[in-house]
């Protein structure tokens, strides 16, 4: 490991950071001109997060509930270190971080760190509604995990392993090659259960953001939320470039990267602006359903 | 030597000279009785010893004239050992019935000496007249008898008795005339040579004298006169009936089996199945504790029948089969008739007043253990020779029916002693020990031991049993009086010794086992100096069952290995029932474990067949129904792991266990049923294995039960249970791994059998020490305890994160492995199902320390202690051990690579320092780990930079619902906190394998409620029945 | 209905019985043991006139033994069974011919029954008939003079030492080598004599004696409860 | 001579049976025992039966030779001495029983007498 390489990943860490800043503004405003309101300004997550930097005064309910951003933040960024960003042909070139060609079972289960440490922290609080979120939220993503599993599953025997590096290095050579072609199934599965992993409507009830904030972040102020804000944009990113990685040929440069990300995450924000949000029991019941389906025959292909 | 026939002389004698006795000197009379019936037991005894020695048998002639012309006695070693038995219980049953006798005056004293001398004779004999005309005096003399006790049940029961027994042995005498009129000999051995079954009559005649007997020992069905006997008859009566009646006249039985010839045998051995398994299961539904013996006692005279049928089969080993079963039979059932009549107490339920005098709860454990057939006593080893020996010969089907009826004793018998050991006893009058009725009690207890301990020595393979470890559980028994502080170092102290004597014997595998049984033992036993007071019957016990755990390790041959899997059965039994409302749990538990060792035992004896050893080895080369022993091999222990369907045990079991018993029993136990399912696949061939379907069904197995245990552990509100049932799940996943048959697999089982064992053992130590201090299970009345438990709330945070798998923590490794070989196999969709388990266990973890460590803390709990240094120090050494393994993981799997290797060689992992390759991917264990831990810090400096004045709040500086709360019940989220998970997936958890058990049970039952009501109580309705029988064996056997 | 069920029960017992009655053929001749028993040196050794005692006190004497402790028992059972309260009632009496009769008959009866125990190894008859014969003379003492105090004492003296002599007698001869309940301990006498056969008189005599106290006994124990109800 | 007293015996031994398992009077069913004894007994007397045999009592010398083929078979007469005395233990003893049995209940039908069962 060089200094270079620690610089590189630093750099790009602070890209993603911002651009999930970014689309998180810009789905705001989706949201707000489709609803007949102005809405945010772009720059509103930045202001946000350097106005919670700044809060002078802060309070604390105990050593969990200091650490639970930590652990959060420190999910997302483990994440980004896990997961290679841009394929240049070397798996140990500058974008792929610390990812060790980026093992697809360490990034998927490294993804409840975070939601673990945050889990605990808002717990300590003692809040009702941090708890029902947490609830709602590890129940759901259970569901959303068993087809997404299912899917990458699929990939990995597709590709007959299970590195997210070599993965996206067969994806390379135009369009065709891609998972969403070469596995249509798994590639449905991911696309459905990718609405849940993303948590926006209709599977938003696990924060319930339009009505009274539910959730862990209801328990936090101050550099907490700014740190919880900074890892819920690095983790949305990080979603949307392990789909990209999977399905959609990952990227070769930043420029494809943000594109290819801004769309599959404006597809969950197309979703959840025409559908109206779940009960919890329903979301579950859906991705049994639909997405789940796909995933087992996505599976079942490659059984036999 | 004295010639046996002065038996009669001392009976008789004794008995007419008593009339002589002033009825006033009733003491004298009852002497003279014991000393008459001590003097036939010395002589047998004498006779006993002589002929074990090598004297050769001795035919006794009367009248001066040889047999056939007169009638002749036989002593030989049979007979030695039968009459000298019948003498022995005679006179602890006379001590025993001092007081009744004595009361009852000179004349029931001559009865009862008479019976025993009647007895003595009936085994004797050779004339079957004579044996008829003695048969008379001993149903006579138990027709008096059995009214010693006047009371009104007494006498109906004795007048149906006699009623019976008249109609019987005028059947015999039908048959004894004309036997002599074919055969023109009334001699045994006359008639044997004489084959009277030949002809026509004959046979007829022959048939009447077996079925008679047959009658006689109250051969289900037609036998409600004997079971009202039972019930009726004065407890010391019954155990006289019992164990010295009974082993008469199956001695008769056996006399005169020889006598009809070969083409008997089946006949008796099917006879014999259908009483046993029709006794067994009509005791199902008593209530009443003698006559629940009765049943037990008919059950017991048809196994021994069916043994008899089998004496041609079993050649040589027929004593040795048949005395280890009677002679369990005859002491235990001897004992608990005699405790029944000490205890007083009808209904078994109200036998939990047995519990007031903690040593009498040990004597009746011992008999019932001994009458199902639990080592060390007789009958366990009797019963491993004879299904050995049936398995091998091809005779499945009845040892399929010997065990069904066992089980179903199993069922009453354990159902009884779970009464006593944890039954509502507060309103129960005591009961008062005399000391001429507890003596026998005692003297029988310790004879069972004793000749368990030299059945053992008799075979090769029980003569290498090391018993060392069972000497030192005996001295902890007797040692019990001492407090729980020098007990518990004296138990640690050994269990250290013996592991560091026996681990360098041990290969790599067996050393992975031991050292979880030992130093896991160890671990949990330090727990158990957080304990005040005596502890009673704790370490006894415990040790019991690490006896049995170690003894499974160390096995060299099979009956070592089943003798280690029942001890530790019974062990952690035992460990299990001290819970509170733990009686249902240690119930099912226990017929859980029957039922899987009796599967166990079955696989074990088709291993045997066609090997002709012993040796473990056996179970690698099974030739004889291959398929069918792996697969009830793998029942069987799959019982002890709680697969889906055996499963219904675990949760209440391990839930309601005592605090540091439930590491013991989920952490540590559970991994006897993983080795011996390890074993089982090894002895499949590993690599090589040519069975492919049945690992692959317990594949599937293992990947529903990961989904079905994970998924009501969800939906637990008592965090014991929630831990429970997570249990089963972590042992699906390790079953699943097992199963897949590869070098991957086997390392991802493996490496959850030691992080199960860590972080189990972490979690249910912490849980059940913070249960110790707050006082309920249910996590909803917890909440908050971070504040007041800071240590215990780190023990579960680490405790759930590496159970969780999430990256760093060691759980992590296992799903890894896993995912490499799920995919290096192919078993998808089994994949699949286990990685959504995974994704629920996160919910009940997050559920287990929310619930309990975060949230609101309870008024009631402000005050509470951490949790009990002697709980931390294990704790704290097995996160230790999670942690090593966590960033060091190479230097716990590269071992068990190298030891999986030896039989799956293909497709280990490679390891380049400390990166494991697949073909698939590689793992860095450390870098990882490093990784998270300075991103980790670097994130944390910051926000310790950022917010160093944080202000510290109060629990209620909240606001929920526009107020600020003050009433933390009000406001901790814990109770069905899943509620719209379990919406959904509702269907996943209706509990169709209980529900599936139940209807069983109940069928069972309700068939034996339904049946048993053909005994009326109407002593002509049993006439019928035995004319009935009569008729039917008649049809069946001869045919119209 | 349990009627009809009884019936075919018993029709299907009678169809299993007809197989021994179908191969019944009477005998043509005695069976071996029976020959063994009447073989000429056979009858000397024992030398009892009359072979059925020959059979029943020595060749099988351990069934008679046998025999004897069960009415020996069913005495004892009903004796500590039926325990008498000492209740005095009165009863009608009975008439001074039958009163006079029973008198006069008792001695005659006891006489017969003594002689038939006595010449049991000479003519028919034996210990058995010959006690039942005396008890008959005590039912008729009891029906008599149903207030009589019955000496049971007696009787049940001399019930245990007719026992005790029977099994010493018995056990006599297997100590001093012979065997047990061999008649042979006595002189053998001359065949057809009174003081014949052994030990057979002895051992009938008491067995008479036993058996003639022991029914006297059990009868009389019948009656004293009976007198309760 | 034989087969009348053997078929005789059996049909005694029957109706025993019949009144031992229908009656309801207890002492009607021992009466029943006894008669199926008695059968029994009858039975084993038609046993000993040799044709043209006299009792084996050798009473005359001229039975003294030859007495095998003279006699009729001692050994079923001995045995049926045996029988009936056991028999009348059993009856005077199921007697006694059934007088205990009355005066407990004042009843002597063996219904009455159910209180253990199942």
């Amino acid at each position: 490991m060089t200094i270079a390489k620690l610089g590189y990943t630093l750099l790009g860490l602070f890209i993603v950071w911002n651009w999930g800043f970014l689309m998180g503004a810009t789905f705001r405003k989706i949201g707000a001109r489709l609803a007949g309101r102005y809405g945010i300004p772009f720059y509103q997550p930045w202001i946000n997060f350097f106005k919670n930097i700044g809060v002078r005064t802060t309070i604390t309910h105990g050593v969990m509930y200091y650490l639970g951003p930590v652990f959060r933040l420190t999910g997302g960024i483990g994440l980004f270190f896990f997961m290679p960003m841009v394929f240049t042909g070397d798996p140990n070139g500058h974008w792929t971080n610390f990812s060790f060609e980026g093992d697809l079972i360490l990034i998927l289960y490294f993804q409840l760190f975070g939601m673990l440490g945050m889990a605990l922290g808002a717990g300590e609080g003692g809040h009702p509604y941090s708890a029902m979120g947490i609830a709602r939220g590890l129940a759901q993503h259970a569901a959303v995990e068993l087809p997404l599993t299912l899917a990458f599953l699929s990939i990995a025997i597709q590709y007959d392993t299970f590195s997210v590096y070599k993965i996206v290095e067969a994806q390379q050579g135009g369009f065709q090659n891609w998972v969403l072609f070469t596995n249509p199934f798994a590639s449905a599965a991911i696309i459905l259960a990718m609405l849940g992993a993303m948590g926006h409507s209709p599977f938003n009830l696990v924060k319930a953001p339009n009505e009274i904030l539910i959730g862990p972040a209801t328990e936090y102020e101050g550099t907490y939320l700014g740190f919880m804000q900074s890892a819920g944009s690095i983790l949305h990113v990080m979603e949307a470039v392990l789909f990209m990685n999977l399905v959609f040929g990952g990227a070769t440069s930043w420029a494809e990267l943000i594109v290819k990300t801004f769309l599959i995450y404006f597809w969950s924000v197309f979703v959840g602006m025409v559908f109206p949000r779940f009960k919890i029991e329903q979301s579950i019941t859906w991705f049994f359903k639909v997405p789940l389906v796909l995933g087992v025959l996505a599976i079942i292909v490659f059984s036999f | 030597m004295i010639s046996p026939i002065h038996i009669l002389t001392i009976g008789l004698g004794g008995a007419f000279a008593l009339g002589f006795v002033p009825k006033k000197a009733k003491d004298a009379a009852a002497v003279i009785m014991l000393a008459a019936i001590a003097l036939m037991g010395v002589l047998t005894g004498s006779w006993l010893i002589g002929l074990i020695n090598g004297d050769s048998a001795q035919q006794v002639f009367t009248a001066g004239f040889k047999p056939p012309f007169s009638i002749n006695l036989l002593m030989g070693l049979n007979e030695g050992a039968l009459t000298t038995a019948v003498n022995f219980i005679g006179l602890l049953g006379g001590i025993y019935l001092y007081k009744y006798l004595k009361e009852a005056g000179n004349h029931a004293i001559m009865v009862f000496l008479i019976f025993i001398m009647g007895l003595n004779v009936v085994i004797m004999t050779r004339d079957i007249f004579n044996l008829f005309v003695f048969l008379e005096i001993v149903s006579i003399a138990t027709a008096g008898l059995v009214i010693l006790t006047e009371t009104g049940k007494a006498v109906q029961a004795g007048f149906k008795y006699m009623l019976a027994t008249g109609v019987i042995s005028g059947v015999l005498l039908i048959g004894i005339i004309f036997a002599y009129y074919y055969s023109g000999t009334l001699n045994i051995d006359g008639l044997t040579q004489a084959h009277i079954g030949a002809l026509r009559g004959g046979s007829v005649a022959l048939l009447m004298i077996m079925v008679s007997i047959l009658l006689e020992l109250k051969t289900f069905p037609a036998n409600g006169w004997g079971l009202d006997v039972y019930e009726g008859a004065n407890a010391g009566i019954g155990a006289m009936l019992s164990a010295a009646t009974a082993t008469g006249m199956y001695y008769v039985l056996y006399k005169l089996l020889v006598m009809a010839g070969p083409e008997w045998n089946y006949w008796i051995a099917l006879i014999g199945a259908v009483s046993f398994i029709g006794s067994n299961v009509l005791a199902l539904k008593q209530r009443s504790a003698q006559r629940l013996l009765g049943y037990s006692s008919i059950g017991q005279i048809g196994l021994l029948m069916i043994i008899l049928g089998f004496k041609d089969i079993l050649g040589d080993n027929t004593p040795y089969v048949a005395f280890g079963i009677l002679f369990s039979h005859y002491f235990a059932k001897a004992g608990l008739f005699w405790l029944a009549g000490i205890v007083k107490q009808s209904d078994i339920a109200n036998w939990a007043v047995i519990r007031k005098k903690p040593y009498f709860l040990f004597l009746m454990g011992t008999f019932i253990f001994a009458l199902i057939g639990f080592p060390p006593f007789p009958s366990f080893f009797a019963k491993w020779e004879l299904v050995m020996e049936l398995v091998n010969t091809g005779n499945l089907p009845w040892v399929v029916a010997i065990l069904f009826g066992s089980m179903m004793e199993a069922v009453y018998l354990f159902r009884w002693f779970g009464y006593a050991i944890k039954g509502e006893n507060e309103n129960i009058e005591d009961f008062k020990i005399e000391w001429n009725k507890i003596l026998p009690v005692g003297i029988v207890a310790i004879a069972l031991y004793v000749t368990g301990y030299f059945t053992a020595q008799h075979t090769e393979a029980g003569a290498a049993i090391n018993w060392i470890p069972l000497f030192f559980v005996a001295a902890i028994f007797i040692l019990d009086f001492l407090p729980v502080f020098v007990k518990n170092t004296i138990a640690i102290i050994g269990m250290a010794l013996y592991f560091y004597n026996i681990y360098p014997d041990l290969d790599n595998m067996r050393l992975v086992f031991e050292a979880i049984f030992m130093i896991g033992g160890i671990l949990t036993l330090i727990a158990g100096y957080a304990y005040k007071g005596k502890r009673t019957g704790f370490y006894p016990v415990a040790l019991l069952m690490y006896a049995g755990l170690t003894a499974i390790i160390e096995a060299q041959t099979t009956l070592q290995f089943f003798f280690g899997w029942e001890l530790m059965t019974a062990g952690s039994y035992f460990l299990i029932i001290r819970g509170k409302r733990s009686m249902p749990h240690g119930l099912s538990y226990m017929l859980f474990s029957v039922g899987g060792a009796y599967a166990l035992l079955i696989g074990l004896g088709m291993a045997f067949a066609g090997q002709d050893s012993l040796g473990m080895e056996i179970i690698n080369t099974i030739s004889y129904l291959p398929y069918w022993a792996y697969g009830l091999l793998i029942v069987g222990f799959l019982t002890k792991t709680a697969a889906l369907g055996l499963h219904i045990w675990l949760p209440g079991a391990h839930g309601e266990a005592e605090s540091d018993v439930s590491p013991m029993v989920s952490a540590i136990l559970l991994k006897a049923g993983v080795f011996g399912i390890v074993l089982t696949l090894i002895g499949m061939g590993g690599e090589s294995n040519s069975y492919p379907w049945l690992p692959y069904a317990l594949g599937w197995l293992g990947a529903i039960t990961a989904f079905s245990g994970n998924l009501m552990a969800v939906f637990q509100e008592d965090a014991k249970r929630l831990l429970a049932y997570s249990s089963i799940g972590q042992l699906g996943y390790i079953v699943l791994g097992m199963a897949m048959m590869t070098h991957l697999g086997w390392l991802g089982g493996f490496s959850y059998v030691v992080n199960h064992f860590l972080y189990k053992a972490v979690l249910f130590l912490t849980i059940g020490a913070v249960v110790l201090r707050v006082k309920t299970h249910n996590m909803y009345e917890m909440g908050g305890l971070i504040k007041r438990m800071p240590l215990a709330f780190i023990a579960v945070m680490i405790g759930i994160i590496a159970l969780s798998g999430v990256p760093p923590l060691s759980g992590f490794a296992g799903k890894w492995l896993f995912y490499n070989a799920i995919l290096e196999k192919g078993w998808y969709l089994q994949g699949a199902i286990m990685f959504f388990s995974g994704g629920i266990a996160f919910m009940y973890l997050w559920r287990l320390i929310h619930t309990v460590f975060l949230g609101q803390l309870k008024d009631n709990h402000r005050n509470v202690k951490e949790i009990s240094i002697w709980f931390l120090i294990p704790i704290y050494l097995l996160l230790a051990g999670i942690m090593v393994y966590s960033v060091k993981p190479q230097w716990v799997l590269q071992p068990l690579g190298d030891m999986i290797a030896q039989w799956f060689p293909d497709g280990q992992l490679t390891w380049d320092g400390g990166t494991a390759f697949t073909k698939y991917g590689h793992w860095a264990g450390t870098a990882v780990a490093v990784t998270i831990i300075v991103a980790f810090l670097v994130v944390l400096a910051l926000l310790l930079i950022s917010t160093r004045k944080a202000h510290k709040v109060k629990q209620f500086d909240i606001t929920y619902s526009g107020e600020r709360p003050e009433r933390p019940e009000t406001t901790h989220v814990a109770y069905n906190v899943f509620e719209g998970l379990y919406k959904a997936m509702w269907i996943a958890t209706i509990p169709l394998v209980e529900t599936w058990w139940n209807k069983v049970t109940d069928f069972l039952h309700d068939t034996a409620d339904i049946v048993r009501r053909i005994y009326n109580g109407n002593g002509q309705t049993y006439i019928i029945h035995i004319v009935l029988f009569i008729i039917v064996t008649y049809f069946v056997i001869i045919g119209g | 209905m349990k009627k009809l069920f009884v019936f075919i029960i018993l029709i299907a017992l009678a169809s299993m019985l007809y197989p021994l009655l179908d191969t019944f053929h009477g005998n043509d001749k005695l069976s071996e043991l029976s020959q063994f028993y009447a073989q000429s040196e056979n009858v000397s050794k024992v030398n009892a006139q009359n072979l059925v005692t020959a059979v029943v006190v020595t060749y099988r004497g351990l069934d008679t033994l046998g025999e004897v402790t069960i009415l020996f028992l069913a005495a004892a059972i009903i004796a500590f069974f039926l325990k008498t309260e000492s209740e005095k009632r009165t009863l009608r009496k009975n008439s001074e011919i039958f009163k006079t009769a029973a008198k006069m008959l008792v001695p005659i009866i006891t006489m017969v029954g003594i002689y038939i125990f006595i010449n049991g190894h000479l003519t028919p008859g034996g210990g058995f008939q010959g006690g039942a014969v005396i008890a008959s003379g005590v039912i008729l003492m009891l029906l008599a003079f149903p207030n009589m105090e019955f000496n049971h004492k007696f009787f049940e003296a001399l019930e245990s030492i007719s026992g005790v002599v029977y099994v010493g007698l018995a056990a006599f001869g297997a100590i001093i080598g012979l065997g047990f309940l061999d008649n042979a301990i006595l002189p053998l006498g001359k065949f057809g004599e009174l003081f014949s056969a052994g030990a057979i008189p002895v051992i009938y005599s008491f067995v008479g004696l036993k058996v003639g106290a022991e029914l006297s006994n059990i009868l009389n124990k019948f009656k004293s409860v009976q007198a309760e109800n | 001579m034989e087969y009348i007293t053997i078929t005789t015996g059996f049909l005694i031994i029957l109706a025993g049976l019949w009144a031992i398992m229908t009656r309801k009077n207890i002492i009607r069913i021992i009466i029943g025992f006894s008669l199926f004894d008695t059968g029994i007994h009858i039975v084993m007397v038609s046993m000993a039966y040799v044709k043209g045999g006299v009792a084996p009592i050798l009473d005359k010398n001229e039975l003294l030779t030859d007495t095998a083929n003279k006699i009729v078979d001692p050994v079923p007469q001995a045995l049926v001495l045996t029988a009936i005395v056991i028999g009348l233990g059993v009856t005077a003893l199921m007697l006694a029983y059934a007088m205990k049995l009355h005066s407990e209940k004042k009843s002597l039908d063996i219904e009455s007498f159910k209180d253990l069962k199942w």
